[in-house]
Parts: C-alpha cells; sequence; structure tokens
C-alpha cells in the first residue's frame, strides 16, 4: 500500500548532489492521522455532550458540565485525547527528525498512499514529502501545537463545549500538517483550505455571539480570495509541468522558464495573493485582527505561531520559482516591509492586548516576506520558527492574564473589558510567572540579544541590505527603501511591545477594588507551556548564528556547533534558488552589507532596540492611564487615523463590499426580477391575452359556429377546386 | 321513364329541403323532411339500391322523424308560431357563402366528375346488377356486411347500445332529492 | 344519371346547410343535419353504381350513426329544454363557458 | 450476473412501484413507494461494478424496435456518464422519497405514485440510446414534476408549475424539430444514436440544430438568462421535489450537452463563436447566480441561485472541451446532486419545524440542534467546494480544464470560489450561528433517527468523492474521452466542411 513514488529519486537533480544517505522514515502518515484520530474521537464526545445541553435548552434550564463534583466523561475525556494525541505526534516527529538528522538525506521522502484526483494526464497523490524544511515545520506544528493544547486544557477547562474544542484544533493540527508535509500544492491547497475551515470554526467558536461568527465568516471570505490566487497558481503550474508536484515542478523550473519571464512572474505573484490571504499581509490583512474573537490559545496556535505562517512557508517552499521572477520578489519583499510597517504603526495605538499582539503578528509576518523576497528564504524560516516561539509565548501569556481578568471581571464592579489593557495595570504582582516570561517574549520580539528573535530579525534586515548593495540588482534602489523601513518597523516594534507591557503589568492596578482581590497567577498547566516556550523563545535564536557572529565572538560560540545551522540543514532545499540568484545577481548578494560588517549591525541594532525599550518604559509609565470606560479615545488627526487601523475595514467595506452587496441586490431586483422574469411573465400575459381576443369569436350561438364552420369549409374546397 | 322518374322525385326532394329550411314549425318542416326523404328512397330504386330504399323508408322515414315528431309533441313546441327564421343581412350573407359553396362544388364536379366516373362504371354496374340477381337485393348488401365489415358492423351495434344508455340517461329527469 | 344525382346531393347539402345556420329552433336545425347526411347518402348510392357495393355499405352505416345520434341529440334537446324551457338556440350558449 | 436486463428492469421496476402505491392504502404508499425505490437503488449499485469502463462506448445494449415504420426502437445502453446518472437518481429518488414522509400530508398516494413516475421517466432518459426513445421520457419527466409542483407546492405553487412547464416545453419543441431534421437529414430512417451520431450535417446546419438543443437543455441546466423557473419551482416545490429537480433534473440538461449535443454536432460545438457565447453564460451564470443568491432572504431560493452557479461550473467545464474539464463537469454533477440535495432536504426539516423559510426566522439554531447543525456545515462545505469535499475535485478539474484552453474565462469562473462564501457562508451564521433570540427556535428539534438515516449517506458520500474520487473518475474517464474524440475527430476533417459551407 505505501508505496515510494519513483520521483524521489528524480528529486535535487540539479547542481550538488552527493549521494544521499538511505533514510526510511518511521510511520509518517501516522503524524498526520494521529489528530485526525484526535478530531474524530473529540468530535464524537462534542455531539454527545451537544445532545445534552440541546436537551437541556428544550426543557428551558441550563446545563452545566461543571456542576456535579466531577465533570461527565464527555468533558474529562478531551484532556487526555486532544494533548494525548499532539504529544503522540510530536514524539514521532521528532523521532523521524532525529532519524533525518542522523541519516542526512539530501532528497525528499516521498510516501504516496493513494491516487487522490487521477484523471487524464492529471496526477493528484494523497501523498507527503518529508524532507529538511517540512520536517522542522511539523516539529513547531506538532511542538508548539502540543503546548498550546496543554495551555488549552487550563484555558478551557470550564468551557461547557469543550470538546467541541479540541475536535477543532485537533482538526487544524491535522490540516495544518497535510499543508507542511503534503507532496504538492494540490495536497499542499487541502490542508491550505482545511486550515481556513478550522481558523473560521475556531474564531466562531462561542458562535451564540454574532460578532465572533461575523469575524469567523469575514477570514474565510478574505482568505478564499487569496485562495483563487493560489488556484489559479496552480493551474499555470499544471500548465507548465503537467503535474503539480513539487519535486519535479522545482528540478524542473529553472530549465522551463526564462528568469524573469512573464509566466513565472504570474505564478508567484498569484502564489503570493495567496500567500497574503492566508498570512494576512497588506491588502487582505483585515482579517486577522477580528480573528482575535476567537479563544486566545487558538489565536496562539492560528493565528500567531502555525497557520499565518502557512504564506511564508508556502513562499519558502517555492523558493526556486521565486528566485527565477525578480520582479515578484520585489513585490512580496515591498508588500512584506508595507505590512510589517502598518501595522505596527497601528499596534501603537491599540488597547486591547490581543489586537497589539495581532498587529504585531501581521507585522512579523510581514518581516517573513521581506526575507523571502529578499532571497532570503533560510531567514524567514528562521524568523517563522523564533517567531512561533515568541508570539505563542505572548498570546498564551496574554490568554493567563485574560484568564485571570475574567475571573475578576465576575466579580468587579459593572462591566469590564477584560482584554483591554486600560483595565490592567501593576498585574506583576498578582501573576509574576507570567510577567517574567512574557518580558523575555517581549525582548525576544524587540530583537535584543541574545534572545530568540534578535538573530532572525537581524539577519532579515541584514540581507535586505545586502540585496540593496547587489550591484546587479535591478530593484537596488528599492530595496534600500525596504531595508530603512524595515529598520524603522523593528524600532517601533521594540516600542509597541514595550508599552503593552508596562501597561499591563506595571504601574498603578486600574481593575478596580473588589476585582483585584480575584486576580490571580493562572494555574501549572498553563504557566508551564509558558516557560517551555520561554526557554525556546531565549535558546531558539541559536540554531542559526550567523558566522560572522561567530567569528567576531569566537570565545563565546566557540562551544556551540550550531553555527549557521539551519542555514545548512535547509541547504538542499534553498540551494537552487541560491544558485540562481547568485547567477542573477552575483556573489555581492551574499557579501558586504551597507557599510560594514554583520557584528557591527548586530550591536548598533541590538543598542537601538534597547533605547526604545527604554524609551517605551519612561513614556508609557509616566503616562496616566484611566479605565477604558472613563477614556475618550485618542485626540489628534494622526493618533485617531492609526487607532482606527487606518480605516481600511471602512474602505474596503465602501469599496468592495457595498458595491457587491448592492450590486447583488440590483442583478436580483432589476434583472432576474424585472427584465428576464418581466420578458417570461409578458410572453405568459400575451398568450393570455391572445386567448382572450381569440375567445371573443366563442359566442356559443350555434349558428355563429355552422356559419364558420361552413365558410371554412369552402375555403378548404375552394382551395382544392381552384388551386 | 327513370329519367322522368328521377326529375320527379329530384323536384320533391328539393322542394322538401326548402320546406325544411322555411317551414314556420317544427311539425311542418318535419312533414316536409318525410317528403324529402320518401323521394330519396324512391331515387335509390332508380340506382337498384332497393334495399337501402326500404330502410330508408322504415327507419328513416318511419323510425327516426317519428321520434322527432314525439319529441316536438313532448315539449309541446310549435304553438308560438314564432318566426325562428333569421332573416335579415345575416341571412343574405349565409346565403351568398352556401351559394359559394355550392358553386365551388358543382365546379368540382364538372371539373373532374364526369369523364373520370363514365369510365369503367358500365362494368361495375353490371357486376351490380349480376350480383343482385344472383344473391338477392338484401343479400348482396348482408354479403361484405358479415364478412368484410363485420368488426365495423359489430362496432355500430356497440355505437347504438352506447347511444340508447346515453339518451336514457339524458332525457332521464334529474331528482332533486337525490341531490345530484 | 349519374351526374344529375350528385348535383341534387349538392343542392340538398347546401340548403341543409343553409337551415343550420339561419334558424332558431334546435330540432329544425337537427332535421337539417339530417337532410345533409341524406344528401351526402344520395352521393354514396349514386357513386356506388360505378365504383362497387361499399359505398351502399356505408349509407347503411351513415343510417345507424344517424338514428344513434338523433337519440343521443333529441336526448339533449329534451334536458336542455328541461332546465330553459325552450329550444331556442340563440337563448343558451352552452358551449361558451 | 447483470446483462441487459438490469436496464429494462431499472426503468420498469419503478413503474411497477407505481401500479403497487396505487392499489395500496394511503397509509401504506410512503412504505410501499420507498421500498420499491430502495430496491431500484440496491439493483442499481450493481452497476458500480457490472459497467466495465473499456473503450467508452456503450455497454449493456439491448435493442427492440418499437415503431419500425419510423424506425423508432426501444433501445438502452449505458456507459460510464450515464451510469453514475442513473446511480444518482436511483439514490436521490429514495432518500428524497424518505425525505418525504413527514412533509406531505395530503394526497399520499398518488405523490408517491408520481414520484415513481418521475423515477422511471428519469431512469429512461439516461439509458436511452435511441432519439426517439430520449425525447419520450425527457418530456414523461416534465408531467409528474409539474403535478408534484402544482399540487403539492407552497402559495405561488401553480404560477411556479407552469412556468417550469412552459420554460421546458418550449424548449423540448424547438428540439423535437431539430430532431426530426436530423432525423430526416441522416437518410438512415433510423433514430439510433449511431445514425445521429453520423448523420453528416454541414456546419451551417450544425449551428441551428445546436442553437435548438442547447436552448432545449440550456433550460434544464439551467444557463444563465433561462435560470428564472428554477428559483420560482425550487421555493414552490415540496422537499422531496426540490430534492429530485436540483439533484437529478437539472443533470438532464447537462448530460444532454456530453450525450447529445457534443457528438451530433461537433463542428458546431467547436465552433469559436459557440464556445465564446456559452463559457460566458457559464461565467455570468456562475458569478451572477452567486450575487443573487447571496441577497435572498429566503433560504430555499438561495440555494435555488446557487445550483445555477453551480451549473455554470459544469457549462464551462464541458465547453471547454478539455478531458479535465469535462471529467470535471460530471464530478460537478454529481457532487451538486449530493450536497444540493442534502441542503434541500436540510432546509425541508427546517420547515417541517418552523413553518417557515425565511432566514431572519432563525438564528443560534447550532445550539438547539448540534447534530443538524453539524450536518448543514458539512454539506455546506461540500457546497462551496472545500478541499476534502466532493464539491471541490469537481469545481478544481472544471477550472483547471476551462484553463487550458480558455485563461481569463477560468479566472474570472474562480472568483465563484469567493462567491461561493460570500453567499453561504452569512445564511449558515444566521440560521445555525448568533444568538438564540427567538423563543420558538429554542425548541427546534435536533435530527431524528429518519433524517439521520437520511443524510448520513448523503454526508457520507460528499466525503468520499472528496477524499477518494478516483473510482468515479476512472469509471467515466473513457466515456468522456470518447466525447471528446468524436468532437476532436470532427475538427481533422472538418477542413473541407469549413471550406465548403460559409
Amino acid at each position: 500500500m505505501i508505496t515510494a513514488r519513483p520521483e524521489s529519486v528524480l528529486a535535487g537533480s540539479g547542481a550538488v548532489s552527493p549521494p544521499a544517505a538511505e533514510w526510511e522514515p518511521i510511520l509518517p502518515g501516522l503524524i498526520v492521522l494521529l489528530p485526525l484520530l484526535g478530531f474524530v474521537l473529540n468530535g464524537i464526545l462534542a455531539l454527545r455532550s451537544a445532545r445534552y445541553s440541546s436537551a437541556a435548552l428544550r426543557e428551558g434550564r441550563d446545563w452545566d458540565p461543571f456542576a456535579g463534583p466531577r465533570p461527565p466523561a464527555t468533558h474529562r475525556l478531551p484532556t487526555w485525547i486532544g494533548p494525548g494525541v499532539m504529544a503522540l505526534a510530536f514524539a514521532l516527529a521528532l523521532v523521524n527528525f532525529l532519524g533525518m538528522m542522523a541519516a542526512d538525506p539530501h532528497d525528499p521522502v516521498v510516501r504516496s498512499y493513494w491516487g487522490w484526483i487521477v484523471t487524464g494526464d492529471l496526477r493528484i497523490d494523497a501523498a507527503i514529502q518529508l524532507d529538511r524544511l517540512s520536517m522542522i515545520m511539523t516539529l513547531v506544528v506538532t511542538g508548539v501545537g502540543f503546548l498550546i493544547h496543554v495551555f488549552s486544557v487550563g484555558y478551557m477547562g470550564r468551557d461547557p463545549g469543550y470538546p467541541r474544542y479540541f475536535a477543532y484544533l485537533n482538526l487544524f493540527v491535522f490540516f495544518m500538517l497535510v499543508l507542511v508535509l503534503g507532496s504538492g500544492f494540490g495536497t499542499m491547497f487541502v490542508g491550505w483550505e482545511g486550515v481556513g475551515l478550522c481558523s473560521y470554526l475556531l474564531i466562531g467558536y462561542w458562535f451564540s455571539d454574532r460578532e465572533k461568527s461575523d469575524a469567523g465568516k469575514k477570514a474565510f471570505i478574505v482568505n478564499r480570495i487569496g485562495d483563487v490566487g493560489f488556484l489559479l497558481a496552480m493551474f499555470l503550474l499544471f500548465q507548465g509541468f503537467g503535474t503539480l508536484d513539487f519535486v519535479p515542478i522545482f528540478a524542473g523550473a529553472e530549465d522551463h522558464f526564462a528568469a524573469g519571464g512573464v509566466t513565472i512572474t504570474a505564478i508567484t505573484l498569484l502564489l503570493m495573493l495567496g500567500a497574503a490571504g492566508k498570512s494576512a499581509q497588506l491588502p487582505l490583512h483585515i482579517w486577522l485582527p477580528d480573528a482575535m474573537a476567537g479563544p486566545t490559545p487558538v489565536s496562539a496556535l492560528i493565528h500567531a505561531a502555525t497557520m499565518v505562517t502557512a504564506g511564508v512557508y508556502m513562499v519558502a517552499r517555492s523558493s526556486v520559482l521565486y528566485a527565477l521572477a525578480p520582479t515578484s520578489q520585489a513585490v512580496v519583499a515591498g508588500i512584506g516591509v508595507l505590512t510589517a510597517l502598518v501595522a505596527a504603526t497601528i499596534a501603537l495605538q491599540q488597547y486591547d492586548i490581543k489586537k497589539v499582539l495581532a498587529y504585531s503578528t501581521v507585522s512579523q509576518l510581514g518581516f517573513m516576506f521581506l526575507a523571502a523576497g529578499v532571497g532570503a528564504f533560510t531567514a524567514a524560516i528562521f524568523h517563522l520558527v523564533t517567531h512561533a516561539f515568541f508570539k505563542a509565548l505572548l498570546f498564551l501569556g496574554a490568554g493567563a492574564v485574560i484568564h485571570a481578568m475574567h475571573d475578576a471581571a465576575h466579580h468587579g464592579d459593572g462591566h469590564l473589558d477584560e482584554q483591554d489593557m486600560r483595565n490592567m495595570g501593576g498585574l506583576r504582582r498578582y501573576m509574576p510567572v507570567t510577567c517574567a516570561v512574557m518580558w523575555i517574549a517581549t525582548l525576544a520580539i524587540a530583537g535584543i540579544w541574545p534572545f530568540a528573535g534578535f538573530f532572525s530579525k537581524d539577519e532579515i534586515i541584514w540581507y535586505a541590505a545586502a540585496w540593496a548593495g547587489a550591484e546587479s540588482n535591478p530593484f537596488g534602489r528599492l530595496y534600500a527603501v525596504y531595508w530603512g523601513l524595515a529598520l524603522l518597523t523593528a524600532l517601533i516594534t521594540a516600542f509597541y511591545m514595550t508599552r503593552l507591557m508596562v501597561m499591563t503589568f506595571h504601574g498603578a492596578n486600574r481593575t478596580g477594588k473588589t476585582a483585584s482581590s480575584r486576580l490571580h497567577e493562572a494555574p501549572s498547566v498553563m504557566t508551564v507551556p509558558l516557560v517551555v516556550l520561554a526557554v525556546l523563545s531565549v535558546f531558539g535564536g541559536w540554531i542559526n548564528v550567523p558566522d560572522a557572529l561567530g567569528e567576531s565572538f569566537a570565545g563565546l560560540w566557540g562551544a556551540l556547533p550550531m553555527s549557521e545551522w539551519l542555514h545548512h540543514w535547509l541547504e538542499p532545499v534553498t540551494h537552487t534558488a541560491a544558485g540562481i540568484q547568485v547567477a542573477g545577481m552575483g556573489e555581492a548578494a551574499h557579501a558586504a552589507p551597507v557599510g560594514g560588517g554583520e557584528a557591527v549591525w548586530a550591536l548598533v541594532s541590538t543598542l537601538a532596540a534597547a533605547v526604545m525599550v527604554a524609551a517605551a518604559v519612561r513614556f508609557t509609565s509616566t503616562r496616566r492611564y484611566v479605565r477604558a470606560a472613563e477614556d475618550p479615545g485618542p485626540q489628534g488627526g494622526l493618533r485617531r487615523f492609526v487607532y482606527n487601523k487606518w480605516y481600511f475595514d471602512e474602505v474596503y467595506d465602501a469599496v468592495v463590499v457595498r458595491p457587491v452587496v448592492a450590486g447583488s441586490r440590483w442583478c436580483w431586483k432589476a434583472v432576474d426580477t424585472v427584465v428576464i422574469d418581466g420578458f417570461v411573465n409578458f410572453t405568459g400575459n400575451f398568450a393570455r391575452l391572445a386567448g382572450w381576443a381569440t375567445s371573443l369569436f366563442q359566442t356559443g350561438q350555434v349558428n355563429m359556429y355552422a356559419f364558420v364552420l361552413t365558410l371554412g369549409v369552402l375555403v378548404v374546397l375552394g382551395a382544392t377546386v381552384f388551386l | 321513364m327513370t329519367d322522368v322518374l328521377f326529375v320527379l322525385f329530384a323536384v320533391v326532394a328539393t322542394g322538401g329541403g326548402i320546406g325544411v329550411v322555411t317551414g314556420r314549425s317544427p311539425v311542418a318542416s318535419l312533414l316536409f323532411m318525410v317528403a324529402t326523404l320518401a323521394s330519396l328512397a324512391g331515387i335509390y330504386v332508380l340506382f337498384e339500391a332497393h334495399f337501402l330504399a326500404a330502410i330508408q323508408v322504415l327507419v328513416y322515414a318511419g323510425a327516426i322523424m317519428v321520434l322527432f315528431l314525439f319529441v316536438i309533441m313532448l315539449l309541446n313546441l310549435g304553438h308560438d308560431y314564432r318566426a325562428d327564421l333569421k332573416y335579415g343581412s345575416w341571412f343574405l350573407l349565409s346565403l351568398v357563402v352556401v351559394g359559394l359553396t355550392a358553386g365551388v362544388l358543382v365546379q368540382g364536379l364538372m371539373g373532374t366528375g364526369e369523364t373520370g366516373l363514365r369510365a369503367g362504371g358500365a362494368e361495375v354496374a353490371a357486376a351490380l346488377d349480376a350480383a343482385v340477381v344472383e344473391k338477392g337485393a338484401v343479400g348482396v348488401i348482408a354479403d361484405p356486411l358479415f364478412t368484410d365489415y363485420v368488426v365495423a358492423f359489430e362496432l355500430m351495434g356497440l355505437l347504438l347500445l352506447v347511444a340508447i344508455v346515453a339518451a336514457v340517461v339524458l332525457a332521464k329527469p334529474r331528482d332533486p332529492e337525490a341531490g345530484e | 344519371m349519374l351526374i344529375p344525382a350528385l348535383y341534387l346531393s349538392v343542392a340538398l347539402f347546401v340548403i341543409g346547410t343553409l337551415g343550420v345556420i339561419v334558424r332558431r329552433n334546435a330540432i329544425i336545425i337537427f332535421l337539417c343535419i339530417e337532410l345533409q347526411l341524406n344528401a351526402v347518402n344520395l352521393a354514396f348510392v349514386a357513386l356506388s353504381r360505378y365504383t362497387g357495393i361499399e359505398g351502399q355499405l356505408y349509407v347503411f352505416f351513415v343510417m345507424t350513426v344517424a338514428a344513434a345520434e338523433a337519440a343521443v341529440g333529441l336526448a339533449i334537446i329534451i334536458s336542455i329544454f328541461r332546465h330553459y324551457e325552450t329550444v331556442d338556440v340563440d337563448k343558451f350558449n352552452l358551449l361558451k363557458w | 450476473m447483470y446483462g441487459d436486463w438490469i436496464l429494462h428492469a431499472l426503468i420498469w421496476l419503478p413503474l411497477a412501484g407505481t401500479v403497487h402505491v396505487l392499489v395500496s392504502s394511503a397509509e401504506r404508499a410512503k412504505n410501499v413507494a420507498f421500498r420499491w425505490s430502495a430496491f431500484v437503488f440496491v439493483l442499481s449499485l450493481g452497476l458500480w461494478w457490472a459497467y466495465e469502463p473499456g473503450d467508452g462506448g456503450f455497454a449493456l445494449e439491448s435493442s427492440a424496435s418499437w415503431i419500425e415504420a419510423w424506425g423508432v426502437g426501444y433501445s438502452l445502453g449505458i456507459d460510464g456518464i450515464s451510469v453514475f446518472m442513473v446511480l444518482l437518481t436511483t439514490f436521490t429518488s429514495a432518500i428524497a422519497i424518505l425525505g418525504s414522509f413527514e412533509y406531505v400530508r395530503t394526497r399520499r398516494k398518488a405523490f408517491y405514485a408520481l414520484m415513481l413516475l418521475l423515477e422511471m421517466g428519469v431512469v429512461g432518459f439516461f439509458l436511452a440510446t435511441d432519439i426517439f426513445l430520449f425525447y419520450v421520457f425527457f418530456e414523461l419527466t416534465l408531467v409528474p414534476m409539474y403535478f408534484i409542483v402544482g399540487i403539492w407546492g407552497g402559495e405561488r405553487r401553480i404560477y411556479a408549475a407552469v412556468k417550469f412547464f412552459l420554460y421546458t416545453a418550449v424548449g423540448s419543441l424547438l428540439m423535437l424539430v431539430a430532431i426530426l431534421y436530423v432525423y430526416f437529414a441522416s437518410g438512415t430512417g433510423s433514430f439510433g444514436y449511431d445514425a445521429f451520431v453520423n448523420a453528416g450535417l454541414s456546419l451551417r446546419e450544425q449551428l441551428w440544430l445546436f442553437a435548438a438543443f442547447a436552448l432545449a437543455f440550456g433550460i434544464k441546466v439551467p444557463v444563465f438568462p433561462l435560470h428564472t423557473w428554477l428559483p420560482d419551482a425550487h421555493v414552490e416545490a415540496p422537499t422531496p421535489g426540490s430534492v429530485i429537480l436540483a439533484s437529478v433534473l437539472l443533470k438532464m440538461g447537462t448530460y444532454g450537452f456530453l450525450r447529445f449535443l457534443l457528438p451530433f454536432f461537433p463542428d458546431a460545438a467547436r465552433h469559436p463563436v459557440v464556445v465564446a457565447v456559452m463559457l460566458a453564460l457559464g461565467v455570468i451564470g456562475i458569478i451572477y447566480a452567486a450575487w443573487v443568491a447571496a441577497v435572498q432572504p429566503d433560504a430555499k431560493k438561495l440555494v435555488a441561485y446557487t445550483s445555477v452557479a453551480h451549473m455554470g461550473f459544469v457549462v464551462i467545464g464541458v465547453f471547454a472541451l478539455t478531458l479535465n474539464g469535462l471529467q470535471g463537469g460530471m464530478v460537478v454533477m454529481i457532487s451538486h446532486g449530493i450536497s444540493t440535495g442534502a441542503l434541500f432536504l436540510l432546509l425541508g426539516m427546517m420547515y417541517e419545524r418552523r413553518h417557515t423559510r425565511l432566514i431572519g426566522d432563525f438564528g443560534g439554531i447550532g445550539r438547539a440542534a448540534p447534530w443538524f447543525a453539524t450536518a448543514f456545515v458539512i454539506t455546506a462545505l461540500a457546497s462551496i467546494g472545500l478541499p476534502g469535499t466532493s464539491g471541490f475535485v469537481g469545481e478544481f478539474l472544471a477550472l483547471l480544464g476551462t484553463f487550458e484552453t480558455h485563461m481569463v474565462v477560468a479566472a474570472i469562473a474562480a472568483t465563484g470560489v469567493i462567491f461561493a462564501a460570500y453567499y453561504m457562508l452569512p445564511m449558515v451564521q444566521r440560521v445555525l450561528f448568533n444568538e438564540l433570540d427567538r423563543p420558538e427556535n429554542r425548541t427546534f428539534a435536533d435530527l431524528s433517527r429518519r433524517e439521520m438515516a437520511i443524510l448520513g449517506p448523503l454526508v457520507a458520500l460528499m466525503i468520499w468523492i472528496g477524499v477518494h474520487p478516483t473510482p468515479f473518475l476512472e469509471r467515466m474517464e473513457p466515456s468522456v474521452q470518447a466525447v471528446l474524440e468524436r468532437v476532436e475527430d470532427a475538427r481533422a476533417d472538418a477542413g473541407h466542411t469549413l471550406g465548403g459551407e460559409d
């Protein structure tokens, strides 16, 4: 049943292909299937428990599964099933990863299970591809996913829809793994839309709330706009290659397309449209902040660590194609850096703790696209990984804060928005662990040495500079601008993150007297994942310490064999793209950055970030905040403009949504009802009118009938006789 | 001789026909009709159709006309003597149309009939006469009726049966008590 | 004699037609229809001398149909009369709905 | 074991069922009808194995003379295209009958008799290989549907039924003229399928005849400007009527495209103007219907318009004249039959419970009826073509096939994917999600066992076709290929035809 496709032999037939060590993955399909199993089991439990709640609803009483001394089995079992399958999947992924490291294979291993769509010359297999890139992603998805599942046990433990929550979450991981492990664009698209579905379901998890289910819907529809781009790109690829599998496409792309040709540019731009939808990049970023309506662990898993990075993964996966289309790369980088900047400015003025983090995510994703746009695909993946660690940590930390605020709000005086930072302040006293780990994440995202974000973000900015300086880069000046914007954004990032921390954890408490007495640290089932993620946020960056830094700080780094480990690990995946880029722009692309060595830049940027952090601490802590209910909101044009998210939603509403709805109404009321049905009914009425006119001849007078009959006979006879 | 008789019968038949149309009372029209039927029976004899002539008188002039007469009397019609003939422009118009129809028919007869029909007519007539001699006036009709046309004949019987039932059902006075 | 008989047939037929068109009394209309039938019968009988015995057979059938028709038709007239107290075809228009 | 008798049985057994229903009591009618239809379905399942794809020609053929003087035959046969249509018909008929148990409460005998009669007509239509016979069955389906809408329908049922009847009749009469023209032009004195395929028509003739056939089938499909009968008929029809209408009757149009239109008039079918017109109508149908659907207050009308959009994918798939496009069109037909049928059943269940179809009257049903909501969401997702469900496979292939020959058309049609979400998700939200603010919705009963038995197989099929469509694709491929080759062969020797004419 399980057979290796012969194509796997063809893989990497490009430049240098050292004889690959034989490597047999252990039950790779099971990694994907385990979360699906979890979904099925939890789904059954969810449907069972829903029967009880709906029955109670019909009888007009409330059903609280946690009323008794022990919750029912439907609410106990998911605790073990949900995180359990994730633990197993992670363990299996880890085993396979270690096996891969040991064997160090050069070529991807493709496992095909069945022919999914097989017709004519089209063959899309239900197949998974294990290579260095997909294994890294699998580890992130299952690893971070597992931690978030564990955190969810604490966060969602008292929710009546507990089993349903885990069913969706497991289903999401399943689709995410399909996306990551799929062996071709076709398979990837299954995961691509599948995660969109789960995102839809999870954002609208509390579906009785209109706003939340609106947000889910918005996410789905905006994602679909991107998906159309993905679809069309697939069609173009199929037309070019007759297949959608990664291996033959990437192996043949160089021979097939002229660098910078129209087709390849179209393909990559369309793919970028898909990526922009999924990863919330500029024209299509509007859904992600709304998506914060979902439970906070969902925001951590889907809207920070994994799903939204799918676009980056896809672009990195298609590195060969992008390397062949410099124009598209410029567009990708431009979209990325603009998104990063816009989102960062918006984050400056938000008060909702999750909204700040959401815009921060959009901004960081922009950085990843910038990386892909400057050909630094490894850096993109590197930032993706570190971002998964520290952003998941930030979201989960925010979740812990909201969790505490939620309990406080229940006992507080009057209405209290539990996510509004103006209602927080001074939480450090109540939740020291959360505060500590979130500071680590903040320093990581701000780019302070030696936290994870420093290495990854710095690499991106460095590459942008390198491309701006590359002599034969047709868009050199553009890249210089990008580089400047990226730097600016990095500084803003440090500022708004510090603002968030100070507003939440420091200064005076604004929760209210009665409420603040209920504030508490999260239970250990939530804090342990936080601590694990904090550790990863510190050390995660060490997997790709630049050689330049390694040399400059030889004494410090000599002990670590990790120098540019990720870069080397991904080499088989990215070397074709790198080769193309080197051929196109010369070695300069990877040589000296603008004005000086890498180590110098690293130092400067760390210092700059540190200054921003200090400035933000000073600025924020000296400012007096009032509670949300009493705050009139930001004053002044620019602030209001930023606070209202640059009015993107309003503009889209006026330019897209309203015209489409109005057009729909017009089609219905005018075209369908008046024009087409008008014509149809006219023919009907015309026939009726003609019938009425003819019926005037029907007098009921027999003599008349006989006369007309005779007349008819006369005519017929006359015709036969005389004609 | 036959020609004379034919002319006589033809005149009576035509006159009777006109009488039917113009008769002032139903009974008068009926009697004119009987005259027409009788003279037509005479013409049938001239054409050697003895059996038809007989049933023309018996069934048509006798039975059917009497049925008409019964109905007229049953309904007590004809006392008002109201002229139910439509005079005026309607009559003239009808006359024109009917006249034209007659003209067209005559034209058709003159154009195609004579020569075509006369040819070969003699042998058929002779054969027919021989058959009458051989089988008798009834036999000559009965023979094909019960052989080649037996299905049609049986259907005729069925039709008559249906007609009788229908007539009974239709003419039966509706009993208001039955609540139909 | 054939051709004169056919001319007579034509004459009787059109007279009958005229009667159907211009009379109001349903029974007389009916009689005129019988007249038309007889006109056709005459043509059949005349032509049977030139085409064969079938002409006479048709006359036989026509007579039978005429008898059936008379029975049903008169029954209809009776039932109409019961309802309308008249047989003037201008007084009722059952053929119009 | 399975000989040509199976085809005869599939046509005549529903008729036997009709008689049986008529002689049984009104109470038992539904059970009798369901058993007959279930029996027919089980019998037809054998075709899945009995039909061997082979060269794509007709299998299990049988032929008898019917009206000898005109060369009319009672000829049946099955190929990779019709086998799925027949299975879909027998399957949805059984499901629809089962789904009508609660809905139909008056004149039950007549209703079930008509349902079985309808099944017979549709199966006959799909199996006939004689054009005269096909036409007879084509018209035969019209009558039961007319009565089903007209008697058991909603308030404006008469208008809807007459509209449905007249629309269809207009098209089919023109087609009859066209059929007779081909019959006389072919000069073989036969209504057999091969005689029509090899009629040797000139391009000019083909274009006119194509127009007549396309009108008849286009009304059935329905193609864009001819679609307004559909929303009315769907809204007024009783649930099982809607199910059959959407699942099967619409497929008669697109099946007609594949079976008759393309093979009979290949030169016309690939005439650039014709292709452009048909593709344009298909694309307009996709976008336009999606837009109109999105603003419907009546859930049933909304789903009715989505049918137009889905069938638009079939139209572009077919007239792209590529293997993938045709295959995709076929899969969309099957998938639409299942998912839209299921949607109509779900709407019927909503109507049975609340006696309203207005979307605004619902809200928060997901809390009151979780099983119902689950089935609804899965079906809606299949309808908008989420990968892993049947809808995706079809739309993907149809779009891919179209893209191969007409890039711009496919690109525009692909936006239909967005608009599918635009019409479907708001309905899902407003029915299932949002606040449960109406007290009468609190007692909205969840699925009964019978309803689960109805929806279960449908949902399973949606997922099966979505996950593993290959058994379907490989069975239909040779026949679809044969249609395509017929069109392309004509292209090969069309040089002189084109030169000679016009």
